[in-house]
C-alpha cells in the first residue's frame, strides 16, 4: 500500500526529463519500419501518418480476416493489431456531396473515431459534425444486412442473377435503363459506370442532388462557358459579400471554407470583412461582421443594386435598378476598393441571381483570383432539369429499369407524388443504397452498398485533387459496394479494389514523377490519403471573358414587397442533419443547432415582431401551406419570412430518426428549371400551442456580464486589450489567502479564440465520440438532462430584431482553485499534479454538490441509467438505441462508460495525454510541442481551440495567453481556470 | 431552583396538585386505551409514511431523474426538506439544553416531547442525504473507514461535516432524552401491574431506585449534557448552513448563514413544538401541565427568533445591494421579482409577518391562533430553504445555463412521506412514554402551588 | 439593603489627573513618533467604538434580562444601568469624527468616492453618514433613558406600572437596537474598507461589544465588593455572570470562526482582501485575539467551582476586556493606519484617557441612586437566588 | 459512609430501618434531626431530586464532568490528528488548491467528536457509578417511591431500633416506619 502511495506522490515530484526505461508493453512497430524508408518517408512526419502509411494495406487484409461481430478474441490474430493499441488509416469521407479527407482511428479492428487529414490542401485537417458522427452510422443496426428481392432476403448470386437477366433483356429490347445517383466524383466509379453503360446500351445516367446548385452551374455555363462550380478562395478575399450562402455551415464545402475564412480572422494579421444578407440567422450570419436581413424576394433587387453601384464605380456606367432593400453604397465602395480581393456569393438556386453574381464578380476582377475555374469543384454537378425529365419519363412509362444509389427522391424531390407515381410505372426498380430510406422502400430489389468505412474508393472533390478511401473494417453485414455490384452486373471479373489500382496505375501514375512503380505510388497515395497534381495534358478551356451585359428584367422581381401577411418560407439545410442522409444518427440529432440551440427537431423560425403581430409565442403550432410546424421566435429573422430546416421528418430510416421533426421538402417548387428553396405562402394559422422544444439554452442575453468580451478591429489596433480591461483589474485584485499551488512539470491548458469560433459544433460531436458521452434523447433534453461535455453558448446582444451573436465554447475550465473539488465529500473530484481537474467515476456517489458549486455548470450528472452500466436492473433509459450491441462498438475503450448516478465532465482527453506521455516515455524523449491535441481542438475546422502545456512558454498557446486579448471566464471568482479565452474582434471598419 | 419566586410569575401547573395526582394524570393516558382520534391520526400518518417509502423505493431504483432536478438545479426539494427537518429538530435540544441552563421553569413540561420530536425530525432529515445520492447503495463511501486503497473522505467537504454533526447530534440527543426518561420509566414501571409490559419497562428503567446519590449524578449529568448540547445545537445547523455558505454561489455564500440558520431552525422548531403540544394536550388532556403560560413563553421565543430571522433577511438584502457585486444584486432582484418571486413572498409573509403579530398579548395567549401561526411559520420556513436553494441555483453565473425547476410527484411524495414518519413516530411515542417529565414536574410543584396560592390571593 | 455608593474624593481626583497625564503622554507620543493626524483620529475612532460598545452592551444586558423576565440580576442591575450614561458623551465624541473623516474613511476621499458603485455612492457619503449617526444615537439614548427612568422610579414607588413600562421599552429598544447596531457597525467600522462586506459583521460586533461590557460589569462588581458594597451579592450571582461570560466568549469565537471559515473557504478576492493583511501583517495580534477572547475564558471558567469565585472571574474578565480592545483594534486600525499600524504609547494613553472618562461618568451616575432598587418586583427572588 | 447498592432490594434486609414520608419538607426536617442524633443514614429514596438533600447527606460532588472533559479532549485530539494524518501523510490530494493541512476545515469535525466523546463518556460514567443497567429481575424498594413516597433508610443496630427512631422523629409527620 505504502509503495502505491509513494508512486502517487512521486508523480508530482519526478523531474520532467526523467524517462526511466519501462517494459514497452505498448508495442509500436514503427521505429523498426521507419528505418527502411522504401516509401521515402521523412522522419519529420507525424507518427499517426507513418502509421497510416504502414498499415493501410494490412488494414484491408486484416479487415478481411476479422469479423467485427466477434472482434475479440481473434480466431487468427492479425499480426499488425496489438490489442489496446490504436491504428490510424487515412481515408475519405464521402456522403453524397459531402466530402472530407480523414484519418480513421481503429482499435482492435473497429473504427471508433474520425479525424481530419492535415495532408489535404482542401479540408486541411478540418472536420465537421457530420464527418465526426459518420463513424456511428457504420454501427447502425438498421442498415440493410443483405440483398433483398421484393422484401425477401436473398443471396447475392440470386439477386445478381435475376437482376442481370432483367437488365440484359431490357437492353436487348432497346428498353431504357436509368442509373440515378447523386453527383459522382470518384474517377474510378465513373469509369465503372461508363463500363456499365457500355455493357447495357441505352442506359442513361442521371445525377440528382437533393440540395442542388444547378442554377449556379447553368449560370456559370452562360457567364463563363463552363458548367462547373469554381473553387472559392475565401482566404484570398478581403471583402466577402454573401447573399444567403451559409458557407461556414452548409454551403458547398463548409469545412474547406471555414478553414480558409478563419485563416483571415486573426486581428493581428489582415482581417477580412464579411457582410451577410439573409433571411434566417445562419452560422455565417452569426460570424459576419455585418448582417442585413432581407427576404428572398428582395435578393434579386439587392444584387441588382450592388451590381449597379459596382458598375458605376468601375466603369462609371449607369444602369437602372429597382429600389434597394438595403443601402449598398458603402459595401460597393469596399468591394471595388479591393479589386480581385473580394468575393460575392449567393446561396440562391435562381439562375438569374447567379448570373448577376457572376457579373458582379467579373467587374470586381475576382475571376481567377478568389474564384478559380482551373481548380473547380466536382462535388456538385447535378442539374435539376435532368431529374425533372427523368420523372416525366417515368410517368410517361418509358423507363424500364431504374437503379438508385444514395438518392432518396421519394423524400427529397419537390414533386414526390409524381415521382412515386412514376416509379410504379417503372418495370424494375433497384436500390443500391446501404440503408433504408423512403425510396428504397418502394423498389423490388435492394442490393445494399457498404458503409464508406467498409469501402474502397477514390474521389476527386476538386479538379486534380484526388483522394483515396480504404476500408478500415470488413463489411459488418452481407453488403457489397455499389461499384462492385455494377462491375459484377457488367460481367467484369475483377474486384473494384483491383479496378481502382489499375485505374490509378493507368491514369494517375503518369501525373507524377516521384514514383515509377505503380504499387509504391498507390501505397504512397493511400498513406497520404490525398494525391494532388496539375493535369498537364488537359489545358483548361479559356473562360468567356465578355461580360454578359445584364439587362434588368422587372418580371424577374418576385412580388412580396406588399406585406399583407404573405410569408416567404426559407428552406435551409441544418448544420447537423443536412438533407437527412444521416437522419438515423442520434449524435447528430442531439447536437443543438448552433443558432437556436434546439436539438431533435425542426421548426418555423419567425421574427419576434411578426410573432407579436400574429399573437404567436414560442412553441405554438402553426399551419402553413397545409403543413404543421412549431414556431420558434428567432431574433434576427427577417420580417415576413419563416425559416424551416430540411432533412427532418424522415419516415423510413430507423428508430433514432423516424418521425423526428417534420417534413419540409413538400415546400419545394420548380422555378424555371431549378428547384427553388424559397416559397411565398399565404397567411399562417395557429393550430395549437405548448409545444416543448428540446432546447439546451434557455436564456440568450449575457445580462451585461463580461462573459464574451469583444471589441472592434480599430479599437484592437489601438489597444490590444480593448474590451478586455476587466482582465487587468481582476488579476490585480486576485490575491490568495494561502500559498498557491505550483505545477512544475506539465500544466495542461487551452486557449479558445472567440474571433474564430463559428459555433459549428464539430467539437461537440468529436468530444462525444472520443469520450463515450451518452445520448439521452429528446425527452431528457427537454428536462435539461443533456450530457455534452463541451457546449457552445450562444448569446445575443444589441438590437433584439437584429442582434449581434457571440459563440463561446464552454467545457470544464480545470480551475486551479476548483470550487467543485472542495465540496465533494468523497474526494471523487480532485486535482492532478499536472493541473487537471480529475473526475473519479468509481468514487463518485452522486451528491451533485460539485455541480451546484461549479460556476460554469459544465458538470453532467447521469440522471438515469443511460448507458446500461448501472448496477440495478430494468431501469435502462436508452431512447436512441445507443446501448445496442452494435452501437456499442463505437465506444472508445480508453474511456470509462459512466454508470447511473455519477457526475461526469470534460477531462481534457486525459486518455490522449496519458497515451502520448507513455509513447514519449517508450521512445525516451520529451513530448513534442503540440503533440497532444484534445478531440475538440483537433476537430475544429476554424482552429479556434488550441491545447497545450502552459509551462511550455514558447508555444503558440502561451504567446496568445500573453496577448492582451486573453481572459478567463468569470475570472473575478479567482477560480484560476486553465482554459483561456481570446476576446472576439469584430471587423466593424 | 429557588422556591423564592417573584409574585409576577404565573404558576405553570394549574390546580394545586399533589404528587400522586401528577403521577396519575400524566400516566393514565398511557395505561388506558387510546381514544378514537388517535387511531384516526395514526392511520392517516401511517398512510402518508407508506406512500413516502414507495416513492423512495422508486427513486432509488429508477434514479434521481425521476425528480425535477436538472443540469443547473442540482438540489431542490429534497435538500429543502432535509434542512427543514434538521431545523425542526433543533427546538428539542434548545428547550432541554439552553433553557435548562437559563433555568426557565416552563421548559419542564415540554422538554420531553420536544426532545422526542428532535429525534424523529433528525431521522426524517437523515433519510434525504441517503436517497438523494446518485448511487445510494454506496452511501458508506462517506465514512472514513480503513480500506486497502487508502481512500479516505474529503474533510474539506461540508457534507462530511454534516455526517459527523448529525450523527453526534442524534446520539447526544438520544442519550440526553433517555437519561431524562429513566426515572419516569421507573415511575411507569411501578404503576403497572404484573405482565409483559411491566417487564419491558422494568428492563428499560435501568433498575432506577431514586436514591439521593443517583439523583445527584442524574442532575449533574443532565446539566453537563445540556452544557455540551448547547454549543452542539449551534454547531449542527451552522454546519448544515455551510452546505450552502461554503459554496461560491450568490445567495448561498454569505457569512451570516451560520447564526441565521440556527435562529431559523429554532424558529421553525418551536413552531413545530407548539403544533404538536397543542394537539397532544388535547389528545392526552394535559391542560393543567401545558398551560397558556407555556404557550406564551414559547411564543416569545418565536418573536425573538422570528425577529432575528427578519433581521438576517434585512442584512442580506442590504448587503447584496451594498456589495455592488452584479451577481449578488441580480440574485436578490431575481428572488424578489423573478419566476420564483411567489415563493420568496410566501417566505417573507409567513416568516416575518406572522411572528410579529405575536407582539400582541391577546394573540400570544390564544391557543387557536398560536396553532394556526405555528403551522404558517413552518410553511414559511420550508419555503425559506426552497428559496435559498432553488432561486440561487436556477439563475447563477452563466445565463446560458439558466433554467427552471419543477418538482415531480415523487418529490412531493418524499415530503409527505417524512411527515408521515414523523407523526407516526410521535403518535407512538405518546403512547409508550410519559409525554411530560414527571419527576421534573414534581420538583417544581411546590413553587408552582405557592404561586397558585399567591395568584388566588392576588385575584381575591 | 439600601446601600448608597459614595463617589469618594480620591477617585474623583485621581481619575481626571490620570486622564490629563495620559493626554500629555498621548500628545508627546504622537508628536515624537511623528505620526500624523490619521493616527490621532483612528485612535479616537477606536476608543469611541470600544467604550460606546461597552455602554451599549450594558443596555443590551439590561434589556434582554428584562424581556426574558429574569430576576437574578436585580441586585446588580444598577451597574449596567449606570454604564449606559456614557452614551451622550460617546455621541458627542462620534460627532467629532467629522473633522477626521478624510483621515480615516477612504470613501470620504473624493476620487475614491467616484470609484464606488452606485449603491455605495448613495450609502457612503458624509451627510448621510452623520444623519444616520444622529438617528442611531437619538434612538438609543431615548429608549435607554426610558428604561432607566422607570427603573429609578422603582426606588421610590412600588407601583408595578414602572416595571411594566421599563419592560415594554426594553422590548422596543431591542428591536431598534437589533437593526441599528448592525447598521452602525457597517457605517462606522465596515465602511473603513469600502470594497469589502460581510453579512455577519454586525452581529459579530454586537457580540464583541456585549462580551466587553460583561467583563466591565464583572470588574465593577468585583471593585464594588472590594470597596465593601453589594453585601447581598451571592456567589450564585457571580456564577451566572461567569456563565454569561463563558457562554458568550464561546459564541464570539463561533462567530469569528464562522466568518473566517466561510471567507477562507469561498476564497473570493473581494472577501479575502479583509483577512489577508490581518493574517499576514498582524499575525501575532490576529491569533492573540482568538487566544485571549476564547481560550482564556474557556479554560479559565470551564470548571463549575471557578465560576463561583469572584476574584478568579474578575481576573479573567480583565484579560478578556483587553482582548476585546485588541479585537476592536484589529477591526479598525489595519484599515485606517494600514500595514504600519501598531499598539504604541499613543494607543495606550488614548485608551487610558477614555477609560478614566468612562469610569468617572460611571461612578458619578452610580453615586446618584441607591445600589439596590428596593421596590423591584424581582428583588426577593434575586436576593435568595440559587443557581 | 459510602453507599453500596445491593442486587437484593435493601428493604428485605433486617439491618435497615426505612422511614416513610409523603412530603419532602418533613423528610428534610427528619434528616436534620437524625443527623443531630448522628444516626447513620444509609440512603434516601425520593421520587424526584429534592433540593438541598445533597448538603444534608454531605454527598461529594461527582467527578463525572471531569471524566467528560478528559474524554472530550481525547476525542477532539484523536479526530484532529486523524484528519491531519489523512491529508498530509496518508494520502495527500490537491483539493481546490487548498493547503494539505487545511486547518479551518478540520475544526467542525474536531468539535463534533469532542462533544460526542464527552457526552457519551458522561452518560456512561453516570450509568457505571450508579450501577444503572437493564435488569428484568430488578425489584424496586417500594413501588410508591417513584410516585409520592420519600424514604430515609437508616442502618439499624442494637440501640437504634424502629422505636428509638420514632421517638427521635416525634412531631414530624411520618407515614410509617419499617
Amino acid at each position: 500500500m505504502k509503495k502505491y502511495r509513494k508512486d502517487i506522490l512521486s508523480e508530482q515530484v519526478r523531474p520532467k526529463d526523467d524517462l526511466s526505461p519501462e517494459p514497452a508493453y505498448e508495442f509500436d512497430p514503427l521505429p523498426e519500419l521507419i528505418k527502411d524508408s522504401a516509401t521515402g518517408l521523412h522522419s519529420s512526419r507525424r507518427d499517426f501518418l507513418k502509421l497510416c502509411g504502414y498499415s493501410f494495406a494490412l488494414a484491408a487484409l486484416s479487415s478481411c480476416r476479422s469479423k467485427i461481430s466477434k472482434a475479440i478474441p481473434y480466431v487468427i490474430a492479425p499480426n499488425e493489431i496489438t490489442p489496446g493499441d490504436a491504428l490510424y488509416y487515412s481515408s475519405s469521407y464521402v456522403n453524397g456531396s459531402d466530402y472530407c479527407s480523414i484519418i480513421v482511428k481503429t482499435r482492435d479492428g473497429r473504427p471508433i473515431k474520425i479525424e481530419g487529414n492535415p495532408r489535404s490542401s482542401m479540408t486541411r485537417g478540418g472536420t465537421n459534425a457530420r464527418v465526426q458522427a459518420s463513424v456511428l452510422d457504420l454501427y447502425d443496426m438498421e442498415r440493410f444486412k443483405e440483398p433483398i428481392s421484393n422484401g425477401v432476403p436473398v443471396s447475392w448470386d440470386e439477386a445478381d442473377g435475376e437482376i442481370t437477366a432483367r437488365l440484359k433483356k431490357i437492353s436487348y429490347d432497346h428498353g431504357s435503363i436509368v442509373l440515378l445517383t447523386p453527383t459522382v466524383y470518384s474517377p474510378s466509379t465513373e469509369a465503372v459506370i461508363t463500363d456499365f453503360i457500355e455493357k447495357f446500351p441505352g442506359t442513361a445516367w442521371v445525377r440528382y442532388d437533393a440540395v442542388s446548385y444547378s442554377a449556379m452551374l447553368e449560370a456559370n455555363l452562360i457567364s463563363f462557358g463552363r458548367q462547373v462550380i469554381p473553387r472559392f478562395h475565401f482566404d484570398k478575399a478581403d471583402v466577402i459579400v454573401s447573399s444567403g450562402a451559409d458557407f461556414l455551415g452548409t454551403w458547398l464545402s463548409p469545412v474547406e471554407f471555414t478553414k480558409q475564412f478563419s485563416s483571415r480572422r486573426d486581428p493581428e494579421g489582415s482581417m477580412n470583412y464579411l457582410i451577410q444578407y439573409e433571411a434566417g440567422l445562419s452560422v455565417t450570419g452569426c460570424t459576419a461582421d455585418k448582417r442585413i436581413q432581407i427576404r428572398p424576394s428582395q435578393e434579386y433587387a439587392l444584387l441588382l443594386n450592388i451590381y449597379r453601384e459596382v458598375v458605376k464605380l468601375t466603369e462609371g456606367r449607369e444602369s437602372n435598378a429597382p429600389s434597394s432593400p438595403a443601402d449598398v453604397r458603402d459595401i460597393a465602395v469596399k468591394l471595388t476598393s479591393s479589386p480581385g480581393r473580394s468575393l460575392v456569393i449567393s446561396g440562391s438556386n435562381v439562375k438569374d441571381i447567379q448570373l448577376l453574381v457572376n457579373e458582379i464578380n467579373r467587374y470586381l476582377g475576382n475571376i481567377g483570383t478568389t474564384i478559380d475555374f482551373s481548380r473547380y469543384m466536382r462535388t456538385h454537378e447535378a442539374i435539376d432539369s435532368g431529374m425533372a425529365d427523368l420523372v416525366s419519363r417515368m410517368n410517361a412509362g418509358d423507363v424500364d429499369a431504374l437503379i438508385f444509389w444514395n438518392v432518396n427522391p421519394a423524400y427529397t424531390w419537390y414533386d414526390r407524388d409524381a415521382f412515386t407515381k412514376g416509379l410504379k410505372k417503372v418495370g424494375i426498380a433497384i436500390s443500391l443504397s446501404g440503408s433504408p430510406d423512403e425510396t428504397s422502400s418502394l423498389v423490388q430489389y435492394i442490393c445494399p452498398d457498404n458503409h464508406y468505412l467498409e469501402s474502397w474508393n477514390d474521389a476527386e472533390p476538386e479538379k486534380d485533387l484526388f483522394s483515396l478511401m480504404q476500408p478500415v473494417i470488413s463489411p459488418l453485414f452481407n453488403t457489397r459496394q455499389m461499384a462492385d455490384t455494377l462491375l459484377k452486373w457488367s460481367g467484369s471479373a475483377i474486384s473494384y479494389y483491383d479496378f481502382i489500382r489499375s485505374y490509378w496505375a493507368v491514369n494517375m501514375l503518369p501525373r507524377q514523377k516521384e514514383y515509377s512503380d505503380p504499387v509504391a505510388f498507390f501505397d504512397h497515395s493511400l498513406q497520404e490519403g490525398v494525391f494532388e497534381t496539375v493535369d498537364k495534358n488537359v489545358r483548361p478551356a479559356a473562360l468567356l471573358t465578355r461580360p454578359v451585359s445584364h439587362v434588368f428584367d422587372p418580371s424577374l422581381l418576385k412580388t412580396g414587397d406588399d406585406r399583407e401577411a404573405l410569408f416567404e418560407v426559407v428552406l435551409y439545410e441544418p448544420v447537423a442533419i443536412g438533407e437527412g442522409r444521416q437522419a438515423n444518427n442520434p449524435w447528430l440529432h442531439e447536437l443543438p443547432d448552433p443558432v437556436t440551440r434546439i436539438c431533435w427537431d425542426n421548426y418555423a423560425s419567425i421574427s419576434g415582431l411578426q410573432a407579436k403581430e400574429n399573437s404567436l409565442t414560442e412553441g405554438d403550432l402553426i399551419d402553413i401551406g397545409g403543413l404543421t410546424f412549431p414556431v420558434h421566435i428567432q431574433p434576427g429573422q427577417a420580417y415576413g419570412t419563416l425559416s424551416i430546416a430540411l432533412g427532418y421528418g424522415r419516415k423510413v430510416c430507423g428508430m433514432a430518426g423516424n418521425g423526428v421533426g417534420s417534413d419540409a421538402w413538400p415546400f419545394l417548387t420548380m422555378d424555371n428549371g431549378n428547384v427553388s428553396y424559397t416559397r411565398t405562402l399565404g397567411r399562417i394559422g395557429k393550430t395549437g400551442s405548448g409545444y416543448l422544444f428540446a432546447q439546451t439554452q434557455g436564456h440568450h442575453s449575457m445580462e451585461g456580464r463580461a462573459l464574451i468580451r469583444e471589441t472592434g478591429l480599430n479599437e484592437f489596433k489601438v489597444n490590444p486589450s480593448a474590451g478586455n480591461e476587466l482582465h487587468e483589474h481582476y488579476t490585480r485584485h486576485a490575491k490568495s489567502l494561502y500559498k498557491e499551488r505550483e505545477y512544475p512539470h506539465h500544466h495542461w491548458g487551452m486557449v479558445i479564440d472567440l474571433s474564430k469560433c463559428t459555433g459549428c459544433g464539430a467539437c461537440v460531436i468529436a468530444c462525444q465520440a472520443e469520450n463515450n458521452v451518452p445520448v439521452v434523447g429528446k425527452e431528457e433534453v427537454q428536462r435539461v438532462h443533456e450530457m455534452h461535455w463541451i457546449r457552445i453558448d450562444r448569446y445575443y446582444s444589441g438590437d433584439d430584431m437584429n442582434p449581434e451573436v457571440g459563440f463561446q465554447p464552454v467545457l470544464c475550465q480545470h480551475c486551479e482553485n476548483a470550487p467543485c473539488e472542495n465540496v465533494c465529500p468523497v474526494g471523487a473530484t480532485n486535482h492532478s499534479g499536472e493541473g487537471l481537474n480529475q473526475m473519479i467515476y468509481n468514487r463518485c456517489f452522486g451528491t451533485r454538490y460539485c455541480n451546484n458549486n461549479c460556476p460554469y455548470k459544465v458538470r453532467r450528472f447521469n440522471w438515469f441509467n443511460y448507458t446500461g452500466a448501472g448496477t440495478l436492473r430494468g431501469n435502462l433509459r436508452d431512447k436512441a438505441g445507443m446501448t445496442g450491441d452494435l452501437r456499442r462498438m463505437v465506444l472508445n475503450p480508453d474511456v470509462t462508460v459512466r454508470s447511473q448516478g455519477v457526475i461526469e465532465k470534460c477531462s481534457f482527453c486525459i486518455q490522449r495525454i496519458q497515451a502520448a506521455k507513455l509513447k514519449a516515455k517508450t521512445e525516451k524523449r520529451a513530448l513534442y510541442p503540440g503533440e497532444i491535441r484534445t478531440a475538440c481542438s483537433q476537430s475544429c475546422p476554424a482552429n479556434a481551440i488550441i491545447f497545450g502545456d502552459l509551462n511550455d512558454k514558447e508555444s503558440e498557446m502561451n504567446r496568445l495567453i500573453r496577448s492582451g486579448r486573453n481572459y478567463n471566464l468569470l475570472e473575478e471568482l479567482f477560480t484560476k481556470p486553465s482554459v483561456n479565452y481570446l476576446t472576439r474582434i469584430r471587423n466593424r471598419t | 431552583m429557588s422556591i423564592f419566586q417573584s409574585s409576577l410569575r404565573k404558576p405553570l401547573i394549574e390546580g394545586k396538585k399533589s404528587y400522586q395526582e401528577i403521577t396519575s394524570q400524566i400516566l393514565d393516558p398511557l395505561v388506558n386505551k387510546p381514544i378514537k382520534l388517535w387511531y384516526f391520526a395514526i392511520t392517516l400518518s401511517g398512510g402518508a409514511m407508506l406512500f413516502g417509502l414507495l416513492m423512495m423505493g422508486w427513486t432509488i431504483w429508477q434514479g434521481i431523474g425521476t425528480w425535477g432536478e436538472n443540469r443547473t438545479v442540482g438540489w431542490a426539494f429534497e435538500i429543502s426538506t432535509f434542512v427543514w427537518w434538521i431545523g425542526i429538530g433543533h427546538a428539542g435540544t434548545f428547550i432541554s439544553a439552553i433553557l435548562l441552563l437559563f433555568r426557565q421553569r416552563w421548559r419542564n413540561s415540554i422538554n420531553r416531547s420536544a426532545e422526542a420530536m428532535t429525534l424523529f425530525a433528525v431521522i426524517c432529515a437523515a433519510l434525504f442525504p441517503f436517497i438523494h445520492l446518485g448511487r445510494p447503495l454506496l452511501t458508506f463511501f462517506i465514512f472514513p473507514y480503513p480500506n486497502t486503497r487508502l481512500l479516505w473522505v474529503n474533510f474539506n467537504s461540508p457534507l462530511v461535516w454534516d455526517v459527523f454533526a448529525i450523527a453526534t447530534y442524534f446520539t447526544i440527543s438520544l442519550v440526553f432524552w433517555y437519561v431524562g426518561l429513566i426515572p419516569d420509566i421507573a415511575t411507569l414501571r411501578d404503576k403497572l401491574r404484573k405482565g409483559l409490559k411491566k417487564t419491558v419497562y422494568n428492563f428499560l428503567s435501568f433498575s432506577w431506585k431514586g436514591s439521593a446519590r443517583d439523583w445527584h449524578r442524574h442532575e449533574v449529568t443532565s446539566i453537563m449534557l445540556a452544557a455540551i448540547a448547547t454549543p452542539l445545537v449551534l454547531s449542527v445547523h451552522s454546519i448544515v448552513s455551510m452546505d450552502f455558505a461554503d459554496s461560491i454561489l450568490p445567495g448561498w455564500h454569505t457569512t451570516i448563514f451560520p447564526p441565521y440558520f440556527v435562529a431559523g431552525a429554532i424558529y421553525s422548531g418551536f413552531a413545530m413544538v407548539l403544533t404538536l403540544l397543542i394537539i397532544a394536550r388535547k389528545l392526552m388532556n394535559l391542560e393543567d401541565f401545558i398551560t397558556v403560560e407555556h404557550v406564551e413563553s414559547m411564543n416569545k421565543i418565536l418573536i425573538a427568533t422570528g425577529s432575528i430571522v427578519a433581521l438576517a433577511y434585512i442584512t442580506e438584502t442590504f448587503m447584496s445591494w451594498y456589495s455592488g457585486i452584479e451577481y449578488e444584486q441580480y440574485m436578490l432582484q431575481n428572488r424578489m421579482t423573478g419566476p420564483y418571486a411567489w415563493a420568496y413572498w410566501i417566505m417573507i409573509i409567513c416568516n416575518v409577518g406572522s411572528a410579529q403579530l405575536l407582539w400582541i398579548k391577546k394573540l400570544r395567549r390564544s391557543l387557536l391562533f398560536t396553532f394556526f401561526i405555528s403551522i404558517v411559520i413552518n410553511i414559511g420556513m420550508w419555503f425559506e430553504r426552497f428559496v435559498i436553494i432553488v432561486t440561487s441555483l436556477h439563475r447563477d453565473f452563466l445565463p446560458s445555463s439558466w433554467t427552471m425547476y419543477k418538482p415531480t410527484i415523487v418529490e412531493y411524495g418524499l415530503l409527505i412521506g417524512t411527515l408521515g414518519i414523523f407523526f407516526t413516530a410521535f403518535l407512538l411515542f405518546i403512547r409508550v412514554f410519559p409525554v411530560i417529565s414527571i419527576s421534573e414536574e414534581k420538583s417544581i410543584l411546590k413553587t408552582e402551588n405557592a404561586l397558585q396560592v399567591a395568584k388566588e390571593i392576588h385575584h381575591g | 439593603m439600601d446601600e448608597q455608593f459614595i463617589f469618594s474624593k480620591q477617585y474623583r481626583n485621581i481619575l481626571p489627573i490620570l486622564a490629563a497625564v495620559s493626554l500629555v503622554v498621548f500628545l508627546l507620543a504622537v508628536v515624537l513618533s511623528g505620526s500624523g493626524s490619521a493616527r490621532i483620529w483612528s485612535n479616537i475612532l477606536l476608543n469611541n467604538q470600544f467604550f460606546l460598545g461597552i455602554s451599549l452592551g450594558a443596555a443590551f444586558f439590561i434589556a434582554v434580562h428584562r424581556v426574558a423576565t429574569s430576576g437574578w440580576q436585580t441586585v446588580i442591575q444598577r451597574v449596567p444601568d449606570a454604564m449606559t450614561s456614557f452614551l451622550p458623551v460617546a455621541f458627542i465624541l462620534m460627532l467629532l469624527i467629522y473633522f477626521g473623516m478624510n483621515d480615516i474613511y477612504a470613501w470620504a476621499d473624493s476620487e475614491v468616492y467616484e470609484g464606488l458603485t452606485g449603491a455605495k455612492k448613495i450609502w457612503l457619503n458624509i451627510p448621510f453618514y452623520f444623519v444616520r449617526m444622529v438617528l442611531y444615537f437619538a434612538g438609543w439614548i431615548f429608549f435607554i433613558r426610558m428604561m432607566k427612568k422607570n427603573s429609578e422610579s422603582l426606588t421610590i414607588s412600588s407601583d408595578l406600572k414602572y416595571h411594566n413600562r421599563r419592560k415594554i421599552f426594553a422590548g422596543l429598544f431591542l428591536v431598534f437596537f437589533g437593526i441599528t447596531v448592525s447598521a452602525s457597525s457597517w457605517d462606522w467600522i465596515m465602511s473603513l474598507k469600502p470594497d469589502w462586506y460581510s453579512t455577519i459583521f454586525g452581529w459579530y460586533v454586537l457580540i464583541s461589544m456585549f462580551v466587553a461590557s460583561l467583563c466591565f460589569i464583572i470588574l465593577i462588581t468585583w471593585l464594588l465588593r472590594r470597596m465593601g458594597y453589594l453585601k447581598v451579592l451571592r456567589s450564585d450571582h457571580v456564577h451566572d455572570l461567569a456563565i454569561l461570560l463563558f457562554a458568550f466568549s464561546i459564541f464570539w469565537a463561533y462567530q469569528w470562526f464562522a466568518q473566517y471559515l466561510l471567507i477562507w473557504y469561498g476564497h473570493l478576492p473581494e472577501e479575502t482582501s479583509y483577512f489577508i493583511p490581518r493574517q499576514h501583517e498582524f499575525t501575532l495580534l490576529f491569533f492573540l485575539n482568538l487566544g485571549i477572547n476564547f481560550i482564556v475564558p474557556f479554560f479559565g471558567l470551564i470548571r463549575t467551582s471557578s465560576k463561583y469565585n469572584l476574584n478568579r472571574v474578575a481576573a479573567i474578565a480583565a484579560m478578556t476586556l483587553i482582548g476585546h480592545w485588541i479585537d476592536y483594534w484589529l477591526l479598525i486600525m489595519p484599515e485606517t493606519a494600514g500595514t504600519k499600524a501598531t499598539i504604541g504609547l499613543p494607543e495606550i494613553s488614548m485608551t487610558l484617557i477614555y477609560a478614566c472618562g468612562f469610569i468617572y461618568i460611571f461612578f458619578r451616575t452610580l453615586s446618584h441612586g441607591p445600589l439596590i432598587v428596593k421596590n423591584d418586583p424581582f428583588l426577593q427572588e434575586s436576593l435568595n437566588y440559587e443557581s | 459512609m459510602p453507599y453500596r447498592s445491593q442486587k437484593k432490594s435493601i428493604m428485605d434486609n433486617k439491618d435497615y430501618i426505612s422511614v416513610y414520608f409523603d412530603d419532602e419538607d418533613p423528610m428534610l426536617q427528619a434528616l436534620r434531626r437524625l443527623k443531630e442524633n448522628n444516626l447513620t443514614i444509609i440512603d434516601v429514596l425520593t421520587p424526584f431530586p429534592v433540593h438541598g438533600i445533597d448538603k444534608l447527606l454531605s454527598v461529594k460532588r461527582t467527578r463525572i464532568p471531569v471524566g467528560g472533559f478528559i474524554f472530550g479532549a481525547l476525542g477532539g485530539i484523536l479526530a484532529f490528528w486523524f484528519m491531519t494524518w489523512v491529508f498530509t501523510v496518508s494520502y495527500p490530494l490537491i483539493i481546490g488548491g487548498k493547503p494539505f493541512f487545511a486547518l479551518p476545515s478540520f475544526v467542525p469535525i474536531t468539535f463534533e467528536m469532542t462533544v460526542l466523546f464527552a457526552g457519551l463518556s458522561m452518560a456512561a460514567g453516570m450509568f457505571l457509578r450508579s450501577k444503572l443497567k437493564p435488569d428484568i429481575r430488578f425489584k424496586p424498594a417500594d413501588e410508591r417511591i417513584t410516585d409520592n413516597m420519600f424514604v430515609i433508610v437508616i442502618g439499624s443496630n442494637a440501640n437504634t431500633t424502629r422505636e428509638s427512631i420514632r421517638t427521635v422523629l416525634s412531631g414530624i409527620s411520618i407515614i410509617e416506619i419499617r
